[in-house]
Order: structure tokens, then sequence, then C-alpha cells
């Protein structure tokens, strides 16, 4: 079979754009893990509720965007809160795996009241992204994609940015690091527990905000945070850089997979990348290797 | 914890059911269940062997996760490769059914030791994320295949015991309930042994249990085949069942469903796997009966979907956070409760 | 040394400490510690050192540990209700056993860290990076690498100097020579008989190394089984026998009969058959 | 001091960890029927060598041999099978479980009952359990003095009954040998002394060899044959109680080294000066 | 006997109390049981769940139906009884629907939520015997009468609807080439085969076939290979709306020249409406008129005189199938034949240029399980219409 070579660019190209929004998705995944050590499995459905937020801002009570998208990340972020201060702080000192259950439920909690207050009908962000195409050489890029990853890039590098040189985020990384030192340093670990669902619900929020605005929104678009999960396991639960790489490589392989194989192969192949990266290394690319004691 | 029950040897010690009281209950409870179908009508019917199902599939899971301590989101793809085994049998060799019913246990018991190779290296919530995998491969297989009817799925004869056709829930009562209690009898005697034994403290320390002469991969397979066999034969029964399986009738949202049954009902605990199971397979019947009695209950209608969901999520944070023993410690305690009232004994 | 109650930094007054509600940790414990003094807690390991100090700094429930009974007064105001960071807050920096640095950040970010230690204090300094770069100039040249890839006698020094940003009035230095060279540890040693001698720190000082422990200290408790047996001047201790014998089990001391003359009593039952 | 026949004997053995040596170039043996106690300070390695001994660390060098049988490669459950039966510093009994479940747990290697036997529980499944219940009821159990607590959940103990039902666990091993990690930790006096009576109980009835592990010098001493001394990973000292008592060297890792007097002096002088500037 | 006896005594206690509180709860319920002389119509509704936007329609449409019906005194004087229960779309409560619902009434005729309950149920349907079926499902695997002798479909089978599409197709640009774009699901994957198959006949090219994940939001891997493939015409086919506008929207930018079609559950007005500006031109197959269709329909000014406000087609849907029902029924009643699955059935296939009051556009005959006629229309997203493209086609 000839290689069309000008193809596999342009699905490239599309497949690694579209793998940003994985990216910052799967930072606001490991910004919960690295801190409290919660799998939040629903991920897909805090992403699902921003961009609802956002509907009802921007759509609803027509709000216009400057004032929409901050309201709607703001009120994640309170959403974010209450879900830590209700389901995620009784549970400290249980075992990781009761965290991650009540994340199940929090994911079942959560599309039940989108539905009961939104309905489960499909609907549709207004457009707010610029039209014009975009073309690399003889690749065409579409708009919503190029500029989902520019937005996306943009919230990365403002977050990790954030994390080197802000305080606050250096008592992140601290409780992340040690947290019985955190506590003896004087930071307040309970609040910076509270720090990261709210900073993990507005990223979700923006990358819900983005993934609405290109394919819709409804309540089954937690579906993307399967992905999410594959990304911030394929890259280590508690690395911030195998959250990016990984979630660019997810992108490719599911654009990939879906151009030569057919849609049906897209979470397949993505499946498929997690096994084998867990058998290879069993905490993914950049994960910290968990030391075992008697 | 019993008062005054005197044990004249260690087998008698050791049995499930050791007092008076307990074989009078076991009776009543024998004779509720063989009454029942003679009383109740198709709709009950249907609900209960559906209960049924679900009790044999969370006992499995209840063995993986609640004993052995490694949570599975795959427990659908294992029913599903269950339902396919048996399916495909009875569609191309007519083969029997208790043949077809073990042969879906054992095909999904090699699914589950697949999927459970990677336990020794993946640990805790990696391996319940490469558990998800399992589902959508299975999905995948399921529907991509001509031998499993794409995505159509496949559609089944009743099952056929002595010349009768089990085409109707009266009918299929009789396979359902007996082999579901089997097999709970299985789970529960299995506690009784080292075998079960070794599956609790691998849950509760596994390096430890190593030292102590439980070789971990051994055993951690040995509990996902297990599960995934319970897993299996209840899918058999599913297919039976329902007679038309496709892809789409083991979602994700299934493994999540049984998940949650076991949390609610109870992790590591025979009971709970029953309790759970048949609480959150009558919680939406239940639910649509209080909806029922509500003023204005028709305009409330379109909000049972999503109450049913923000319920399910509800009660599985509810139990994690205050009453991580589950229903089956509820019952406990009631039943300590009433064991001491009026008098001491 | 003339004692009244104003001039202890800190009272410890009759705590018991049960970890996981089963094991008891300490049973009864009392000291005390001067102001500017260095106190030295030594014992054998596993008889409660380092829970004494995490009992002090409010860190037991991390461990599933409770105080149970008994009371804590820092500066004369009971602790009991204060959260870690609170106490911090106040003046009582815990320096950890096994050093507890922040791996995954660089020296300097470990001690903006620490500076949470300061929000919320009226009368605190500007926290004084450069003061803890004096003690450490080791650290000066490391302040850009991550902690996780100092030598153990370095992160020691960053844990020390972690604390020094709080400008704690109590520091709890817990094992400082663990797995460190002697020849580093007495470095250290000088350190903190430095930061104690010039910004009037009190201490109180965990060690297993009694000759160090004391060479520095003001005065000593030792303790056995979760309470303290010997008390008194650094230089009583440290030239009493007791406290080598106690070290070293040479027996023929008080209590410590043989165990092999305990009397053996045994129950026989019948059984089922 | 080599022995004849040794049960275990450990040569060269240095266990590594992320870059760290945790044990280096330890050789030690223990002759069956003995009573070796291991001490040091706080990290000195002395868990490491255990945890290597009973399978859990794999050797960097040197080699672990078991009544003359090479073990280095030999993974932790068949050791526990071959007979090295051992508690743990931190008590690792299972929450979940039973006193006397706990307890039948420690036989588990000795016991054949498969799955099939175990689902249906019937002839060698009721019978092993039967046989089991026995023997831990009516040695273990009984020997100990723990059957009034036999039923109960394992998380309701207090701690020094916890410790127990821990050796009543490697009781139920079938040990050849005993390996104790810090029996008496954290217990009263009463506590220890019950525990040091059991010990040498078990080591005179059921002739087992003890190697021990424990900070409580008082019954290092009193209780053991033969004590070897680490610290920093390496083996510094080692012989009968009253020669590891009498070793300068075994002072030094405790007490810490040099003149306490002169020390101070030093210490002293470097805070001084700037003490006077500042 | 011993052995299962023995068996789990809690489970028992558990089931035994439950049986006994539950027997108590079906006899209140067994009291309500009805006259014998009314019609059942019972119905596993999908109003909640994803599939909620048909099913309230769907349950309106019925119940107008019988509204009317029993407003004008039934049918020979026996009253209509709609008992609907919801589903949430998915099957295993759609079958405890069925059961509930047949258990506690007499059932005649039943509507059903989706392919896979009336796969699950056709086998207790020709147990039961007396129950004639229709449903929301136009699956292609339905319409065989041997295999489900008791149901029909309201309207083509979603292999006729691409049929419909590719008639008309074939008679606007003949030798077009055509995509066929549809999502991994038994819905999707439904028609395509035979739809290929069918376009060869017509002389059409399939350019390229494209199946996306279901679910799946970023499709702009898709629409690169789909603009390579460049298509005259894009057919649509298992979605609802997502991500049909997407598809359009970057297909635009990208400089397509292809027409963008759909079928039946995409084509309701308010759906295509939220395609926004790019859905302009839109088109596809619609077996029904459209609520505000103004050719001569009595029926559509019934439904516009009790309800003002727009109706879906999930509406014209449900009202049909109420329609098709009771004329079933009216059929057998007036043959004074017994109202059996087979007898209705037959009454249903007698019919011959049955008109349906206007809710299909032309006399309809049913002489196998489906009513294979349709019509393409288009968006006018000015007017916000829908508005015909093509004359009824039947096949």
């Amino acid at each position: 079979m000839d290689m069309d070579w000008g193809y596999l660019f342009e699905v490239s190209l599309t497949s690694v754009m579209g793998g940003g929004l994985y990216a910052l998705a799967g930072l606001a995944f490991v910004m919960v893990y690295k801190a409290t050590r919660v799998v939040n499995l629903a991920i897909g459905e805090m992403l699902m509720a921003g961009s609802y937020l956002f509907f009802t801002f921007a759509a609803m009570w027509a709000l216009p965007l400057w004032l929409a998208i901050p309201a709607a990340v703001l009120a994640s972020g309170v959403l974010g809160a209450v879900i830590e201060r209700t389901m995620i702080r009784p549970l400290l000192g249980e075992p990781p795996i009761s965290a991650f259950m009540v994340t199940i439920g929090l994911g079942s909690v959560l599309v039940g009241l989108v539905e009961m207050i939104w309905s489960a009908d499909q609907r549709r962000l207004p457009d707010f992204l610029p039209t014009q195409a975009i073309t690399v050489g003889d690749a065409f890029l579409a708009p919503k994609i190029f500029w989902g990853a520019v937005i996306a890039s943009v919230f990365i590098t403002a977050v990790l940015l954030v994390f080197r040189y802000w305080r606050g985020g250096v008592a992140l990384r601290a409780t992340a690091s040690d947290q019985a030192a955190a506590y003896a340093v004087g930071i307040n670990v309970p609040r910076v527990f509270s720090l990261s669902w709210v900073v993990s619900a507005m990223l979700a929020a923006v990358s819900g905000i983005i993934v609405g605005s290109i394919g819709g929104i409804s309540s089954s678009m937690g579906v993307f945070g399967l992905t999410v999960l594959v990304v911030v396991i394929v890259g280590g639960l508690d690395s911030v850089l195998g959250a990016l790489v990984a979630g660019l490589l997810v992108g490719l392989v599911e654009g990939l997979a879906g151009a030569y194989l057919g849609g049906e192969y897209k979470l397949l192949a993505t499946f498929i990348v997690l096994v084998f990266i867990l058998m290879v290394r069993p905490y993914g690319l950049f994960g910290t290797r968990e030391i075992e004691r008697l | 914890m019993r008062i005054g029950t005197l044990k004249e040897s260690y087998v008698a010690d050791a049995a499930l059911f050791d007092s008076r009281t307990q074989h009078v209950w076991l009776a009543i409870a024998a004779a509720a269940l063989l009454l029942f179908p003679f009383m109740a009508n198709d709709y009950w019917l249907y609900m209960a062997c559906l209960v049924a199902i679900n009790i044999a599939s969370s006992a499995g899971l209840n063995i993986l996760t609640g004993y052995t301590g490694l949570v599975s989101l795959g427990q659908a793809a294992f029913m599903g490769l269950g339902a396919y085994t048996v399916a495909i049998l009875q569609l191309r060799w007519g083969t029997p059914l208790a043949l077809n019913l073990l042969a879906a246990g054992v095909v999904a018991m090699l699914g589950g030791l697949i999927v459970g190779v990677p336990s020794l290296r993946v640990k805790g919530l990696y391996l319940a994320i490469v558990t998800i995998a399992a589902t959508f491969i299975a999905h995948f297989l399921f529907a991509n295949f001509d031998f499993t009817g794409g995505t159509s799925g496949l559609s089944m004869r009743p099952a056929r015991v002595f010349g009768t056709d089990l085409d109707t829930s009266f009918r299929l009562y009789w396979l359902i309930v007996p082999v579901t209690v089997l097999m709970l009898l299985g789970a529960a005697n299995l506690f009784r042994t080292r075998i079960g034994r070794a599956f609790i403290a691998i849950r509760d320390r596994d390096i430890s249990a190593e030292v102590l002469g439980i070789a971990l991969l051994k055993y951690k397979l040995l509990s996902f085949g297990l599960s995934s066999f319970y897993a299996g034969v209840a899918g058999g029964l599913f297919a039976y069942f329902f007679r038309v399986i496709t892809p789409e009738s083991f979602p994700l949202s299934m493994s999540i469903f049984f998940l949650a049954a076991i949390i609610v009902g109870g992790m590591g605990s025979t009971l709970g796997s029953i309790l759970g199971a048949a609480f959150m397979t009558m919680v939406p019947e239940l639910l649509k009966l209080v909806f029922d009695l509500l003023p204005g209950g028709a305009d409330l209608t379109v909000f049972l979907a999503p109450v049913r969901l923000v319920i399910f999520g509800a009660l599985i944070i509810v139990f994690l956070v205050f009453e991580p023993l589950g229903l089956a410690e509820m019952w406990r305690r009631t039943r300590r409760f009433f064991h001491l009232w009026p008098f001491k004994n | 040394m003339t004692q009244n109650a104003t001039d202890l930094v800190l009272e410890v007054n009759n705590i018991e400490v049960v970890y996981n509600k089963v094991v008891q940790a300490l049973r009864g414990l009392s000291l005390a510690v001067p102001r500017g003094e260095i106190v030295a807690l030594l014992g054998s390991n596993g008889a409660g050192k380092s829970t004494t100090l995490k009992a002090i700094s409010n860190l037991l429930p991390l461990e599933d540990g409770l105080l149970a009974s008994g009371h804590i007064r820092f500066a004369g105001q009971d602790t009991a209700r204060l959260a870690p960071q609170q106490l911090v807050r106040l003046g009582v920096s815990h320096v950890m056993e096994g050093r507890h640095v922040f791996e995954d950040l660089t020296v300097e970010e470990n001690l903006v860290a620490s500076t949470y230690a300061l929000s919320g204090r009226t009368n605190a300094a500007k926290p004084d990076f450069d003061l803890v770069y004096e003690y450490f100039p080791r650290l000066f040249e490391r302040r850009k690498g991550l902690a996780g890839y100092l030598s153990g006698g370095e992160q020691q020094m960053l844990a020390i100097g972690r604390a020094l940003i709080a400008q704690p009035t109590l520091m709890l230095l817990d094992e400082p020579s663990l797995g460190i060279s002697p020849k580093l540890t007495e470095d250290i040693f000088a350190i903190i008989a430095r930061i104690n001698a010039e910004r009037a720190t009190s201490m109180l000082l965990v060690e297993q190394n009694a000759t160090v422990a004391l060479a520095v200290a003001h005065r000593g408790y030792i303790m056995e089984g979760g309470k303290i047996v010997i008390d008194g001047t650094a230089e009583r201790l440290a030239s009493d026998a007791d406290v080598r014998e106690f070290y070293l089990g040479m027996g023929g001391g008080g209590e410590a009969r043989s165990f092999k003359q305990l009397k053996h009593y045994k129950r026989r039952k019948r059984w089922l058959s | 001091m080599a022995i004849e026949n040794p049960l275990i004997r450990c040569e060269n053995v240095t266990v590594s960890a992320s870059g760290k040596k945790l044990v280096e170039d330890v050789t030690f043996e223990l002759g069956p029927g003995k009573f070796v106690a291991l001490i040091g300070p706080n990290g000195a390695g002395k868990t490491s060598l255990f945890n290597t001994i009973s399978g859990f660390y794999r050797p960097s060098q040197g080699h672990i041999t078991f009544k003359g049988q090479d073990i280095t490669r030999i993974p932790a459950p068949r050791r526990a099978k071959m007979g090295l039966g051992r508690s743990f510093q931190n008590i690792a009994l299972f929450r979940g479980m039973t006193v006397l479940d706990n307890i039948k747990l420690g036989r588990h290697a000795h016991l054949k009952t498969n799955v099939f036997d175990a689902l249906l529980y019937l002839g060698r499944a009721r019978r092993e359990e039967a046989e089991l219940r026995r023997d831990v009821e009516e040695r273990i159990i009984d020997f100990l003095e723990i059957d009034h607590i036999r039923h109960a959940p394992v998380s309701a103990l207090s701690y020094g009954l916890q410790k127990r039902v821990e050796m009543a666990r490697a009781l139920a091993m079938q040990p050849e040998i005993l390996m104790l990690d810090e029996p008496v930790a954290g217990m009263n006096r009463e506590e220890t002394e019950d525990m040091a009576r059991f010990i040498l109980d078990v080591r005179a009835e059921w002739g087992v060899t003890v190697l021990m592990v424990e900070h409580d010098m008082g019954m290092v001493m009193d209780l053991s044959d033969h004590v070897v001394v680490l610290n920093f990973g390496q083996v510094i000292a080692r012989g009968t109680p009253a020669q590891v008592q009498a070793d300068p060297e075994v002072a030094r890792a405790y007490l810490g080294s040099g003149n306490v007097d002169e020390l101070r002096e030093r210490l002293r002088a470097a805070a001084r000066p700037r003490a006077e500037a500042a | 006997m011993n052995q299962q006896a023995m068996s789990p005594r809690r489970r028992g206690l558990m089931l035994g109390a439950a049986a006994t509180g539950l027997a108590a709860l079906t006899q209140p319920l067994a009291v309500l049981a009805q006259d014998a002389s009314e019609i059942v119509i019972g119905g596993s509704i999908p109003m909640t769940g994803v599939f909620a936007f048909a099913g309230v329609g769907i349950n309106d449409g019925i119940q107008d139906y019988v509204k009317i019906i029993n407003d004008a005194g039934g049918i020979k004087g026996r009253k209509v009884k709609y008992v609907p229960e919801d589903t949430a779309y998915k099957v295993d409560v759609s079958v405890a629907a069925f059961k509930k619902i047949t258990s506690q009434n007499k059932v005649n005729v039943y509507y059903g939520d989706s392919t896979g309950f009336a796969k699950t149920i056709n086998p207790e349907l020709e147990r039961n015997g007396n129950i004639l079926m229709a449903g929301a499902s136009f699956a292609s695997e339905l319409n065989d009468p041997k295999k489900y002798p008791h149901q029909f479909l309201v309207g083509p089978d979603y292999t006729e609807m691409f049929g419909i599409l590719l008639k008309h197709i074939a008679k606007e640009k003949p030798g077009a080439k055509v995509a066929f774009v549809y999502s991994d699901s038994e819905f999707g994957r439904d028609p395509i085969e035979k739809s290929e198959a069918a376009a060869k006949q017509l002389g059409l090219t399939v350019a390229i076939k494209i199946m996306t994940a279901a679910g799946s939001v970023d499709v702009s891997g898709e629409v690169i290979k789909l603009r390579r493939a460049a298509p005259d015409y894009t057919i649509f086919h298992g979605y609802i709306l997502a991500p049909i506008p997407e598809f359009i929207t970057q297909g635009k930018q990208q400089g397509m020249k292809s027409k963008w079609m759909g079928t039946f559950w995409t084509m309701d007005s308010s759906t295509v409406m939220k395609m926004g500006a790019d859905g302009d031109g839109f088109m596809g197959v619609m077996p029904y008129r459209y609520y505000y269709d103004t050719e001569a329909a009595p029926m559509l000014e019934k439904i516009r005189a009790m309800r003002p406000e727009y109706q879906s087609t999930a509406y014209t849907q449900g009202m049909l199938a109420a329609m098709l029902f009771l004329e079933s029924v009216k059929r057998c009643l007036d043959a004074g034949k017994p109202l059996t699955g087979d007898a209705m059935k037959a009454a249903l296939n007698s019919l011959k240029d049955f008109d349906t009051g206007g809710l299909i556009g032309v006399p309809i005959s049913i002489p196998g399980n489906s009513i294979p006629v349709g019509r393409v229309y288009k968006a006018d997203m000015k007017a916000q219409k829908m508005v015909p493209a093509s004359d009824w086609i039947k096949l």
C-alpha cells in the first residue's frame, strides 16, 4: 500500500493538537492525585459539570463570554470545594480505594444532577472560537482543534508557572511530596487538599468548555474522562510531565488508530497502549514507584 | 456472637449454621424460596430471577474485591464472556444446559486469568484501570466478530431441561435460584478454608502474607479466576434469562453496578453480596413506586432517571462514608439487638 | 538552675498516648523544657521518644495516634486543641526523624514552604533565608538543586534550616544524627549549640547518641517503656553509670531480674473431642 | 566460630535499596536449637536482614543457606513452607479476621485443600480444617493462653495480646526457626515478662531455634545464647551477651564516641564567639 | 434438597421476608384489574435517560390519540386504556416494565422502546400470543414477519430509509459519490452493509464508510478522511445530533462541497435547528409530515388544535403507532375475531391505501412489518423549518 505521507501528517497534527485537551484534563486529574492521593474517576463528569455551567451562563442567561467563562470556572471551583469537603475529607486516613469508589458514586451523582437540571438532551455551546480555517502546508487543521490546543497550552503553562512561583503552589507541591513534613512546617494541609480540588475542578471546567464547544455537550460526555484516565495512568498518576506527554501520545495513538483502522479501534488502541505500558512500567511512564514495606 | 450455644465438636463449631434457631430460620427461608414462585406474579418472578443473577455475579466480585482487595471494574465483561459462551454453544452445537453453564464459567475464568496476570506487577488503582480496559476490549471483541453476531448480538432458544423449555420466569426461577444458591454456598465454604483465608490475608497486607507462605501471584490469579467464573456462570444465566445478548448488554456501567452492590451490601461478606445485589436491583423499582405515590407523580416522572442516578451514586458515597461495612453490618446490628431483646437469650 | 512555671517553655504533664486505639506508647510521661535551654531526651529504641515529640507537635493523628490523657502546655497555653500548623505558627517547630525534606522541591522552595509558619504571626520578622544560609553555607551552594539529591547530612541541615525559617521559640529535634557520619554529626551539633546560644531557641532533643546529646544539652531525661526513668543535668547524666547500663542492658539494676527465674504456671484443661 | 551444621547461614550478604546499602557483607550462622539475638541502633539494618532471610528482599551479593540448602533465590512463600517462621516489627496481623483465623493462616503452606475441596467443603477440606482446628486449639492457643479471645477480631485486642497472637501464628507455621522481630517493643513490664516466658517455653517444649531482633537489652542479654551487633549495616561485634556488653565498639555504637566533657567544650567553643558578637 | 435447604439461610430470610412483603404488594395491584371490555395499550416508554427527548413525545402522541378515540366513544363502545412505564431506555428495565404491565392488565397492544427490547421480548410475545407490538426501533432486523410475527415498525426500517435517500440521490445526481458516516453501535451499523449493495445497484459509488466511536466528540481525524474521499453526498446514521454539526462545520471549513443527509431520529425539526447556520440545507428522510406542514391533513390540524406548540416527529410516531394499533383492533372486532396477536397482525397487514389523516402524506399499505415510504426534507434555517425536497417515495 502506498503511504500517503500528507495524510499521515495531517492526521498526526490534528490528533496531537487534540491530545492537548487530554493533557489539560490530565493535569486536572494529577493535581488532585498528587496532593491527596485520590484517584478521581469522576474527572470526566467534572468536565461535564464545567461545560454545563458555562452553557447556563452563556446560553441560558446570555452573559457575555468574558463573563460567562470565568463565572463557569469559578462556579466549578466552588463545586470542587464542596466535593472535597463533603465526600473526600471524611475519608481522610481511609484506604485510597475508598476515595476511589466514592468518586465513582460522585460521577453518577453529577450525571444525575445534570440530567435533572438540564435534561439528557444534547446541546451545543455558543461558538466562541475563531472559525477561520488553519492550514499548515497542505494540511488543514480544524480551527476549534487548533484554538482548543492553544488555550490548553496557555492554561497548562500558566498552571505550571503558578505552581513554580506562587507560594500556594509550593505548599501544594510540598504537601504532595511529604504530608507529615508539610504539617510540621506549618502548612495548613487540609486547606491544601481543598485547594487542589478547587484548582482541579477549575482546570476540568476549562477543558470541559473547550471539549463541549468542539463536540457539543450532553450528560454522557463524561466518557471523555475514560481517555483522561488512560492518559494519567500511562503518564504515571503523580507526574505532571507524564500527563502532558501521555496526553499528546494518547491523542496521537487515538488519531492514528481512527485514521488507519477505523473509529471502533480508537478506544481499543488507547487501552492496548495502556496495558502494554503498564506491563513494562507498572507505575506509568513517569510515575513514582511506590516502595513496599513489610 | 450468639449466646449460650454449646458446641460438641470442632466440626460443629465450624458449621455455617449451627444453632437450632438458625435451622428453624433456614427451613422457613427454604420454604419461602420454594413457595415464592407459586405466590408471585410474573413481574415479581422476573425481578426475583434478575436479583438472583445479580447476586451470583456480586458474590463473585465480592471474592475478588471484597475479600482479596483487588478492585475490579471488569465484572460485566466476564459476564459477557459467559453469556456469549452459552449462546454460541447452544446455537452452534446445541450442547446441554449444564455443560453450557460450566463452559461459561470456564471461559470467563480464562478471561479473568488473563486480566489477572498483570496483578502482580500492577497494583491497586492502576489495576482497577486495567480492568476497565478489559471491559472495552471485551466489548470490541463482541462487536466485531462474526460468530458473536456483531453489534446486533445473538438470539437464543430457551434452555431445555428434561424436555421442558425454560421460557417463562416461573420455569427459569427453578434454574436460576438453585444455581445461585449453590454458588453462594460455595462462596461461603471457601472462606472456611485456607484458600479464603489466603485471600483475606492478601487484602489486609499482601507483603506479609507472602512471608507466611502465601504465593501472591497464585492466589491473586485464583481470586481473579474464581470471581470471573462466578461472573461467567451468572452471565450464562443472564443469557438464558434474556435470550438476546448484544455487546451493549454488558456496559461499564454494569460493572459499576456490581461494585456499588458490594459496597452497599458489605465488602468481604457473602451476606453483603446478597443484600447489596438485591437492594440495588430493587432500588429503581422502589423509586418508581415512591414516585407513583407522590402527589403529581406523573409530572415528576421526567426526573425519575436522573433521580435514580443521583440515588445510585449517593448510596455509594453514603455507605462508604457512614457505613463502610454495608447493609450486612446493619443487619448484624439489628440481629444482635433482637437477639437480646427483650431478655438476654 | 531555678525553675518556676513562667520559665518553662514547655510542660508535659503525665501524658498517655495510644496508637491504633490499642498500642500504648506513652504511660504517664512528664517533662519540662526551661526557656533557652537544650533538653535531651534519651532512651532505647521503642521507648517512646519520637512519640513524645509527635505528641507535643500534635502530629500523632497522622499515624493514628491519640493523646489519651494528660496535658501539654506551650508557653503556658494548653495545646490540645491546636492543629499542627497552628502550633508551628505559635513557635513550635518539629524537625522530624528521618529529616522529611520535600524531595521534589528545591532547597530554596523547601525554605519557602516553611514560611507558612509565619502566617498570621503578628510580631514576626520577614523570613530570613540568609540566616539559614549563614548557618549552613552548603545549602546556599545547592539552593537551586532538588532536596532529594542532597546527601543525608545536607538534608538534615535543610530540615533544621527549614525549622529556623519558622523563627521558633521551641525546636523539637528528632535524632539529628541518624544515619550520619560521626564527623558530620559533630558539625551539626555544633550548629545546634550555636542556634541555641545565639537565638535563645529552646530545644527538646531526642537522640540515641547519648554522648553527643549530653554534650550539647543542659539537662536530660532518660525514658523507658513510655515514661521517664531518670532525669538530671546533662553533666550528672553523663557521669551516671546507670545510663550506660540502661543502654547496654548490663543488668543488676533494681527491677531487672532474670526472665528465666519467672515462675511457670500453666493451666491444663480438658479438650473437646 | 564456624558451626558444624548451621541451621541457617548468611554468607557475605549485602542488600541494597535505591542505591543505599542497608546490609553490607554480613556473615553469621545459627546452630540448631540456639537462641541468637540481633541488636544494633536504629537503622542498623536488623529488620532488613530479617526481611532478606525471610525472602522479601533479595541480596545483591552473598548467599543464604537453610539446612545446607541455598535459599537465596527461593521465593518467600516456599521458605515459609521449608520452616522459616517469623513475626513482624509492626504487628502484621490480618485485622479483618478473628484470632483463630489469623493463627490458622500460619499453617497455610502446610495444608493441601484446593479450590474444589474448598467450594464443596466435603472430604479433604472438612477433615483438614477439623484437624487444623484441633491442633491450633489444643497446642497453640492453649499454650499461649489466648483461648478466651479466639473468636475476637484481632483489631479489638490489646497490643500485648496482638503480639501474642502473632507469635501463635508464627508457631502455627510449624517453624524450625522462629524469627521474632521486636517481640516486646512497646510492652509494659508485665507483658514483657509474659512474652519472655512464652519464648522460653516455646524453646523448651518445641525445641525451636530462635532468631530475635530486640531493643530491650535486659531481655536480650538475659535470654540469648549469642548476640550479633549491627551498625550501619555491618556486623560490629558478636559473641556471648557478656562479651558484647564489654565491647567498646558496641558502646560507641549505642552511646556515641568520645568523652562527653571534651565534646561539650568543643561544641560550646564553636557557639561562643558568634553568640557574643550577636 | 437438604443441600439446598442448608443454603444461605440469611438469603432465604431476606427473600422470604421480601416474598411475603411483595406478595402483599401485588394483591392491591391485582384488585385494580381492568374492566374486561377495555382495550389496553401497554408501553415501555423511555421518558427519561438518553432517549427521553423522543420518549416524552411518543408518550404524548399515544396519549393524545387514545384521548381522541375515547372522546369519540372508544372502539365499538370499548374504552381504550394506556398504561405506560418509564424505562430510561434500558433493556432490563423495559422488560421489567413489560412484565409488570402485563401481569396487572390484559394487554392487547404494546409499545416498546428499543431494538434490544424488541428482540428480547419477542419470544415472550409469541408465547403470550395476544399482543401486537410496535416501537421506537426501525431496525432492519425486525422487518421480518417470520421472526417477528407480532411486531411491526411504524415507518420504513433503517435500510429502507437509506434506500429512499439513495433513490433520491440517484435521481438528483446519477452516479454520485456517497459517503456513509455511522456510529459504532447496533443502531449505527444496522443498514450499512445492505445499503452499500443498494447504492451499487442504483449506480452510485460508496466513496468511503466511516465508523466513529459511539459518543466520540472530536471528529477532526474523520473529517480529514471524509474530505479526501470528496463525496457528493454524506449520509449520517446512528446519531441523534452530535457529532453531525461538527462534521458539517469542519467539512465546510475545509472546503467540502458534499450535501449532508440524516435519518429519522436526527430529522426532528428541533434537532436539525440546533445545527446552527452550517446546518442550512441539511437533508434527510422523514416518513411523516412535520407539525407545521401546510398541506391538507386533518390529523395535523387536530394536533395543532390540541397542542398549539411544536410537536416533535417522535410525537407523530407515537400517535401513528396508536392509530395503527387501534385500527387493527377495530378491524378484528369488526370481523368478530378474537384479539389475538395473529388476528391483529393480519388485520394490520390488510391495510390497503389506508389514510393516516395526513400524518403520512400518501395512503399506506403494510404488506409486511414496515411502512416503506418516506420523503426527503431539507432544512431551511431562515424559516427555521424543514421543507420538502422530494416527493413521497415508496419502495
